[in-house]
């Protein structure tokens, strides 16, 4: 079936208690906020959360984190410098953490979506990520098992729609989405417009229509000040971080 | 005299190959891409979906759908391409990238590399793409001091925090010297403001020397 | 009377649900889609890279560059879109696909399927993107005589030709009846031109009915 | 480094006895037609080609195949129509055949380019196509283990290029290009046209720059006759097969 548009709050309403959903964004860039407001409001619990990072300040996941929501993270980067949220919830004991190396995050959704049933992957190897998994030495090299992350929903922020479903997403904020798409029973898309059948590109679609059940315009979405237009890449009117800090643990 | 984080971030832009692809990790290995060469024609890598990356964006140029990997505003060179991760991780992991840069807690005699966590207990474990570009570039630079603040070596026999990826590291760019990690073991390159009979003392690793030092 | 290859396409189309997302195979499953009811919204796949393809080009329309799975030439439909063939693998193999079409030298009672050869010494093998259909597809429809030209049932207790997939027929079309296989066994849907008694005895596998026959 | 643009000829002569090449088409769409044309003239030999189909009438990879330079053919579906160059070569034992399912070929060539080691496919379990292979149940399902296929050099078809290397393909000639230009030492892509940088939307690149080494510009290939504007949808002047035959064995 082609994607369905429709309300965040009906949208999100798929979601059921003790579900995986997975969340799209890399930090705030491609954040689905508005679906996850809708998902704090619906009320589902106890969900596993897979996305690459742990929420940012005190909105989109972070606010479904602080609403008691969430009994898993599975994700690359919890640790940020905003990640308060998080970091109170984990040091408290209220939460668990499983931390994957970013490329196999990606990969693992990947797989899913793919059909694959496991993979050899090269990441990890001879690392504490890898303790405990099977492993095995294929041309010389030595690689770890790794098996897919499936979705029962997935929660996503692409640019604009068509209204069959087919997406086309807007710079870094692309990140994760056409991945998880692929990974979850259910995919909800975000986005900033949706078009008439036969407005995007046919060479130019990102995701196919084929994985995306249902899609939400939020005409002004709070994660980006982003210009509504595909091809536009003029300066955006709202302001935004001018000096994000780095959110890794800096070792040097 | 040692050198400034500046002037480490140029000795590792100097080796950094005309026309190569380089990802630049998060924090001081970004400022790299300050000291290429102009028309060099090195094109950055960032994990999030992105070649062709520019400088910082400031002002107007703002956007926040177009972040580097440490989730500050950059901008878009001509040329430049849009990817999603999985077809990201998959340039770096099936070894497409000619050089990462990143930093690191330590490095051993074998180009092991521990960079992502101290294994202190009450840590919040934190990965993000390290062990993949570790394992996936040609070349992995290091950029580091080579004395942690309380004065021991990062550049060990072998390493006591948790690994990032085993024998990957190939050159390691320090406040102090610059080696190269190879078959031969590690190959004193450059020193500054030490001599290598200096170096050689205060670590605990055998050196080789390369002939012109 | 039995049906032409015409009313077995119709059947197919008719059991096709309103906006699924179809993959019709090479030869005759490919004429279910002049079947589809007007409006259906279903929407075609091809294995070489698209989705939303339309009919085949004619004259002006045709395109070296647009082909379906047979290498005819074909044309594009409003909201399509074009992807590389591991994307569009993976959309197959990856359970994405409501409904593939396929015909068969062979079926199974448990829905084995065997298209893609029979095994003789002297052929080439060949089998393209047959068997990542059959275990791809929620649901694999096949499209066959129930007797080949010998005479022998093609609806099998075992396959003895060569396997594309294992146990993912859910539903066979032929010229004398339609068939469901499930966990039941296999059911007969609806008989042309012959009585479920006649059924049985020609066929060497037990079957089930359906209520209405 | 980015790609640098030379004449077909010299491109392919990076071409060794003994390598294996992939070679972009699914039948003669996208096929890089006048690169193989180069590659007959270049004289290497001993070759395994890797490539959907194997030749199809007398021209492209029928005529390398013809030639006698083709050691081994790797593929999903050699048997066609206008495939009579392989059928005899294959009938006289003068070429060796793998026959992998198309899924199966293209995710080993996704998993070269991927740094996958090897990974369980759903594909072929349980036909002739697995014996001999490992493999596994996982989550109730059967899978078989099937490891990378790596090229030595990759030539492909593309539509236009940039003159870093971006690609841009042209409806189903996309095909295995994009794969195999992930999965080859030296990716050498035959495009019909090359833009200066900065022409194509970065968005709408399907392979980056940095999966090519060598442009080769051939303004009107002889396997298409397709308008070389990229959103063109005009019709073709050349002639073109009005009824192809369909190229499976119809079972039915």
């Amino acid at each position: 079936m082609t994607a369905v548009i429709m309300a965040a709050a009906e949208a999100v309403s798929v979601v059921k208690d003790g579900d995986t959903v997975l969340v799209g964004g890399f930090g705030m860039a491609g954040m689905p906020v508005e679906l996850i407001d809708a998902l704090i409001e619906h009320g589902a619990g106890d969900l596993t959360i897979v996305s690459n990072n742990a929420g940012n300040g005190d909105t989109g996941l972070a606010a479904l984190l602080a609403a008691g929501r969430v009994r898993k993270v599975v994700c690359s980067f919890p640790r940020q410098s905003d990640s308060w949220v998080f970091d109170g919830l984990y040091r408290a004991g209220k939460i668990e953490l499983e931390v994957v190396p970013q490329g196999n995050l990606a990969e693992r959704m990947r797989a899913a979506g793919a059909g694959i049933g496991a993979f050899f992957s090269p990441t990890g190897v001879g690392t504490p990520l890898a303790e405990g998994k099977e492993s095995r030495v294929i041309d010389g090299r030595e690689y770890v098992l790794e098996y897919p992350i499936r979705g029962d929903v997935a929660l996503i922020r692409a640019h604009v729609a068509d209204r069959m479903g087919n997406l086309v997403y807007r710079k870094t904020a692309r990140n994760f989405g056409p991945v998880m798409a692929t990974a979850a029973a259910v995919t909800i898309a975000q986005v900033s417009r949706i078009v008439d059948i036969g407005a995007l590109d046919p060479e130019a679609v990102v995701t196919p229509a084929i994985f995306v059940n249902r899609l939400v315009a939020v005409s002004a979405p709070a994660a980006s000040s982003a210009p509504t237009a595909p091809a536009a890449s003029s300066a955006p009117t709202a302001p935004a971080a001018s000096s994000a800090p780095a959110d890794r643990q800096e070792p040097a | 005299m040692s050198l400034s984080r500046e002037e480490m971030a140029a000795n590792v832009a100097r080796d950094i190959p005309d026309g190569a692809y380089v990802n630049l990790g998060i924090g001081q290995p970004t400022t790299v891409a300050d000291y290429l060469r102009p028309g060099s024609g090195v094109i950055l890598h960032t994990e999030n979906g992105m070649l062709g990356m520019g400088p910082p964006a400031t002002g107007h140029e703002i956007d926040p759908d177009l972040t580097n990997a440490g989730k500050q505003p950059v901008t878009e060179l001509p040329g430049a391409s849009y990817f999603h991760h999985a077809d990201s991780f998959a340039m770096m992991r099936g070894g497409h990238l000619d050089v990462c840069v990143m930093g690191a807690f330590q490095v051993s005699v074998t180009g092991d590399l521990a960079n992502w966590s101290t294994g202190a207990p009450d840590a919040i474990p934190a990965v993000g793409g390290a062990m993949d570009l570790a394992i996936g570039a040609k070349q992995v630079f290091v950029m580091m001091t080579l004395f942690a603040k309380d004065g021991r070596p990062k550049l060990v026999p072998e390493c006591t925090y948790p690994l990032t990826g085993r024998g990957c590291v190939s050159r390691v760019y320090t406040d102090v010297a610059t080696f190269a990690i190879g078959a031969e073991g590690v190959r004193v390159v450059e020193t500054f403001g030490i001599s290598v009979e200096e170096l050689i003392s205060s670590l605990c690793i055998p050196l080789v020397s390369s002939p012109e030092i």
